[in-house]
């Protein structure tokens, strides 16, 4: 199927929101979950685009800006990866891989203008001891204008001008390579957990994450909520020692410096 | 500690839908942001109305209070209507100056600390894990109680904000204490729940049978893998993974690229 | 089927019998488990009685007199629940519904017994002071044949006297009712549970109550054991902490009252 | 603080028989229960034939005892012939009426709170929602255990009087010590035990299915409850009627017929 | 099937090899795993011996020589259950059983050597108050040497010589007997883990031994591999606990400490 | 504390190679086990080497050392190159000859029980618990894994023999403070895998049938055991024995025959 120019004009629209959506961090619609049904809405396939959100938020799981890293853009991610199974007919799985590439374009456009964006600053302080506010809001949100109609363009030619092209290319894939790359889609969120174990996991969590490793193996239901269930309890007796433990540090550390106090005053 | 200096001009009293507009106009902070000083053009556009509305005719303090505040901040984004909420009851009291920027700047830190276990390496898993499995059924669900939640979570900006606002001077002892207690049961909790991600969503089959005899095959996946543990290769991708980020610092991205690579190099292979 | 004569003075008998052990909390023969089971035997229904045992003792399982409380009655409800579903032929878990308003008479007749017994402590007072023990010993367990007594006589009533208009009432009720009283059956252990949970549960023994909760969500087992003994062993190892933080804190308290006696001393 | 009035009497010696004979008598605890005294009366009646053993001749003195022992008191059943035994071999070494009458106030409460928390909110639900497994299939086993159970309990109330008696004086600090190391451990088994028991034994289940094409419709309680986790029902409304309890303090008996009016009414509607 | 001469001759070597191992505790090829697949494997039926491996380690996994002390002998054991299966035809659960004799058999020659051992001392003394390291090289190993041979010899027998007594007494047992002897073999483990038990079980350690029994009751699952994940996640959990808690309990010796230092310091 | 003689002649240095050959040797720890001196002499002949290097010329000095050496030791095998590897450090530092020997003694038998913990205790049950579950199948991958796992420990003597030679008297007290600790978190680990072991592999069936009525029977074990809880048979069994091992000190191979006994005398009868 092609998408039509009203099509690539709509998902365009929603590009320009949920980009500025993912740069204000506000009401995460820009995670792949609702990228893609909105996506797959605009285009005529809501199922596939649920599909696809489930997957494509999953492969993108770990893959956050804590700490003000950018990571392969969730956006493009997820309306690439709906566009692309929609016109080439390959399943979700397939198109994860194939939209990567889309995906860290924008990561790349999102890092330059983190840098380009420090120009600004000096005008900002000027304004501000001034304290000029009216100039000041209008300045401080030129960035996210930036931003969103860039989306906005970026989107649109990804997703109405490059079609003929991509559909040549996803069509001449051999079966093996359309199969790497579904392969590579459930793969993929492995990179994810990765990053987030960096950052989470120190020796003392390992067990936990044993713990839940097991249970979703062994238990055998629709979703996760019995390892979060499991999680949640064991997070909250954890809780409940350690609170016990700064209480017992706390009067420790009192002891001692009164004990110090005492022996300096001793002294004096 | 406590302001002594008699010359600060009196100033002006905030209500309590002024803290409201400050929650919700904490939706700003980055919405300049920068590498040179991340998010305080945002952090202080954020800012300006109660800022304004505190110092009144004083246009000096106000200079000031825009100035200092655009200092480097980097902090999590619900944690922020908290921080924000905090500052505002100090400028209404009339803190100094200096007062109110060392614990800015003392407090963005552990609040990003705390911030982040919560938002991003909690609760995002788990409503992402929970949600993407009734998505992947095709049931319009999943996207929808994701939706819900982040909108909630949206909006508990405001309540986040009088939080920070009514706790004042008490809290920050509190923060300090507590965050390390807090970010240890969201580990616990994180942990958990990716382990439970990482056997459920990571999906790696090994398709190669060996043969052993005439019309007899072993499969390595279901005669071997799968005897010894469930989804063990997936639990070992990942660990691979980790170690690779972990100690030899390599990117994130140049590891989806390996991924991909792998991928279509067994499945040209007949292996995955 | 209607209850003989005989059959009504047995149950008022073992009314009597177990009425008596609920009063004293002797020998437990007054949970709806014993209750059904022996009105059962009596009324030649035994697999009944035992069906109703397990039904009602369930839905009064956080029912209990804690703390002087007088909750509804468990030997009338268990009497009553088997008596309606022998006689009407409903199944247990509606009997159980039906059964209750006879259950609430008798919390009733308790609690006004509870404030009338006091007037023999007067009398008793004095036996005391005189050191009359044998009169002290007539009077002390004039309450429990009163009481006794008054169990024999009301389970009569509502046994065999109440039969008639009871099987009229019930035979009258529409589909949808006697439905509802089988469901409310099975809702009805709740309250019980939510009255054991009021005086148990502060909020660090939440995620024990997870834990059971999920352990038997997903146990496939014919019974409970299997949640006890998991709830056995956190039990334990949570005594081995508790164990082992009251000797830190033991040491803590010394270390403190030495410092202020030292304190003091040195003031001194 | 032992005794050291030399004008006491010397009293008379108990035998271990005395000891059992109390321990069986703690059944009379509860015989003339009332709202002015509680426990008292039947108590006191318990204790008579121990303290006419041990004042002999010296009626004033048992007089005086049974007096002491007629005011407010109000403990578990099980934990009474355990503070029975204690006083006897108190009243036996001739301490002053004093002492042994604070010790009574000071131990009748925690060994409530101790007992209670073990034999009606541990050993019950337990003992309880094990047989009734049985007994709901109709199997004599469910009775018999019950029975035999509380049978044993009964007995021991012996051995607990000894112990009581045995343990004299030394037993107090240990009692007030690790009464809430033990109702804690009690209470963590009794918690996991009533998740058990909720989730095995309150049934609700919607029979509303939603139709949503001809001939095609979908049941809410397997396609959507059921999905998000089992037996959810159960849990939520027990967890309603705990809040109604614990912070509305609404009473049991309404609850109850709140419950019958809603199964009742949605019933007649269909829902359940 | 018989043993031939050759076969015999095999087994007899490797039980020199096998107990050398067992008397220097160095490869652990004394286990009955590898004993009962090596033996399987020289009679020409590996199948038959890994089998018997899997059912003898069981049977012998807490009979260790912990301590100094000598359990029943895991090489005769592993060796003759294998040859008895192999030779008579019998179930290794079975042959297990009736390999018990020869098991205990070499424990007791172990034991004596033990003992005997006991004379090479002297002279050992004299050889090291000498610094001669030849000769008391030789003469330490000495012992080894002798162990080795006495296998080969006791093994030589057992497997060649005694099996056509053997083989007619296995035959002439009823039914109830070899039965009696295999559902032996399926209880044996327990006296293993008995022993286990009494060097490893304090108090505290029974709950999760609950919690391990009560996992693999409910874990459906071929090996054992998840419940030693859940074990070794709850032995992290309590190594984290231990830790902290070493380090409370040397603060308050520390402190302890200081305070009787002062206390002494203030008095001299 | 440390070697302040002078008289001490200078003593010879080792390599690393030494070191991994000590590794090698302390296979000979049990090569002369005798119940005098238990595993001296072996220890002896392991350290020899390195005692002749360390003392050169010095024929007294290795005379002594060998003679120090003989005395009473008996520790765990693969805890021994650690001792050996610590004892070669203080060696070669020319340490007295009583503070070697002090630490000998003092450490040998701590390391026996946090290496029989380790070793005897966890990882034998473990190994042999997974491995003989493919091997009950006749696959060959549980003798395997089995040899492989015993071969690596074999050789993992030498780097533990390096970690004592390079921890030296510095391991001491870490020793000491952490020999609770990680005994105390390996029996957590054993205990809970024989638990597991005894559910998986004590095999107790009663076959005994009652007849209730004609043509219809109750199993005692499917009806009833399996009923209250699934391998019960197996764990009181299991505790029966250890009663008896631990508070009756019977011996192990007095219950082995017991339990023949007892297997043929219920085999004959029918019951198992
Ligand atoms: O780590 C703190 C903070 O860093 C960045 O500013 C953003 O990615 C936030 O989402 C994050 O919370
Ligand atoms: O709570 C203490 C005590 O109160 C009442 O006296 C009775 O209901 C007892 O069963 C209970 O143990
Ligand atoms: O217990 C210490 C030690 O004792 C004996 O020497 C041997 O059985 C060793 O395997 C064991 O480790």
């Amino acid at each position: 199927m092609t998408v039509t120019l009203g099509e690539g004009l709509l998902v365009s629209l929603f590009a320009l929101i949920s980009g500025i959506d993912f740069w204000l961090e506000g009401f995460y619609i820009f995670r792949p979950m609702i990228v893609c049904t909105v996506t797959g809405l605009m285009l005529g396939d809501l199922r596939l685009g649920i599909i696809a959100g489930g997957l494509t938020e999953l492969a993108f799981a770990g893959l956050t800006p804590v700490g003000g890293t950018q990571p392969p853009n969730p956006v493009m991610a997820g309306i690439m990866t709906v566009v692309i199974a929609h016109t080439t007919g390959h399943s979700p799985a397939t198109a994860i891989g194939l939209a990567l590439p889309f995906s860290i374009l924008m990561q790349y456009i999102i890092l330059f203008y983190y840098s380009a964006f420090s120009v600004f600053t000096k005008k900002l302080d000027d304004y501000a001891k001034e304290a000029n506010t009216k100039k000041f809001a209008r300045l401080a949100l030129m960035p996210t204008v930036v931003v969103g109609v860039t989306y906005a363009i970026i989107a649109f030619l990804c997703v109405y001008g490059a079609q003929a092209p991509m559909r040549e290319l996803v069509n001449a894939m051999p079966g093996w390579l359309s199969h790497g790359f579904q392969i590579a889609g459930g793969i993929l969120p492995a990179v994810g957990f990765g990053v987030l174990l960096k950052s989470m996991l120190k020796m003392q969590y390992v067990p936990y994450l044993l713990i839940g490793f097991t249970a979703a193996c062994f238990i055998k239901f629709g979703n996760l909520m019995p390892v979060a269930v499991i999680g949640a309890a064991l997070a909250f007796i954890e809780y409940s020692h350690a609170r016990r433990n700064s209480v017992v540090d706390k009067k420790l550390k009192e002891i001692q410096d009164n004990a110090n106090n005492g022996g300096e005053d001793d002294g004096i | 500690m406590a302001s002594n200096s008699t010359v600060t001009p009196k100033r002006g009293k905030l209500s309590g839908k002024d803290i409201t507009k400050l929650g919700v106009r904490s939706i700003y902070n980055q919405s300049a942001m920068n590498y040179e000083r991340m998010q305080s053009d945002g952090w202080t556009l954020a800012m300006t109305p109660m800022l304004k509305k505190v110092y009144g005719e004083d246009t000096d303090g106000l200079a000031a209070a825009m100035s200092a505040n655009l200092q480097f901040i980097n902090t999590n984004n619900y944690a922020a209507p908290l921080l924000m909420g905090l500052l505002a009851s100090l400028e209404e009291n009339g803190e100094q100056r200096s007062t109110i920027d060392g614990l800015r700047i003392a407090l963005f830190g552990p609040l990003a600390g705390i911030g982040d276990a919560i938002t991003w390496f909690t609760i995002l898993p788990i409503v992402a894990g929970i949600t993407a499995s009734f998505a992947k059924q095709g049931s319009i669900l999943g996207p929808l109680v994701f939706f819900l939640v982040y909108v909630a979570l949206f909006f508990a900006r405001i309540p986040i904000a009088h939080l920070g606002y009514s706790a004042g001077t008490k809290a920050i002892e509190s923060i300090r204490e507590n965050s390390a207690i807090v970010s240890h049961a969201a580990s616990v909790l994180g942990c958990t729940v990716i382990g439970g991600l990482i056997a459920s969503y990571v999906q790696i089959k090994v398709l190669t049978k060996i043969p052993v005899a005439a019309g007899h095959t072993i499969s390595i996946q279901t005669q071997f893998f799968d005897r010894i543990f469930p989804n063990i290769l997936p639990l070992g991708y990942t660990f691979l993974l980790y170690y690779l980020l972990k100690k030899k610092n390599t990117s994130p991205v140049l590891l989806i690229l390996l991924t991909f690579v792998l991928a279509i190099l067994l499945s040209w292979m007949g292996v995955l």
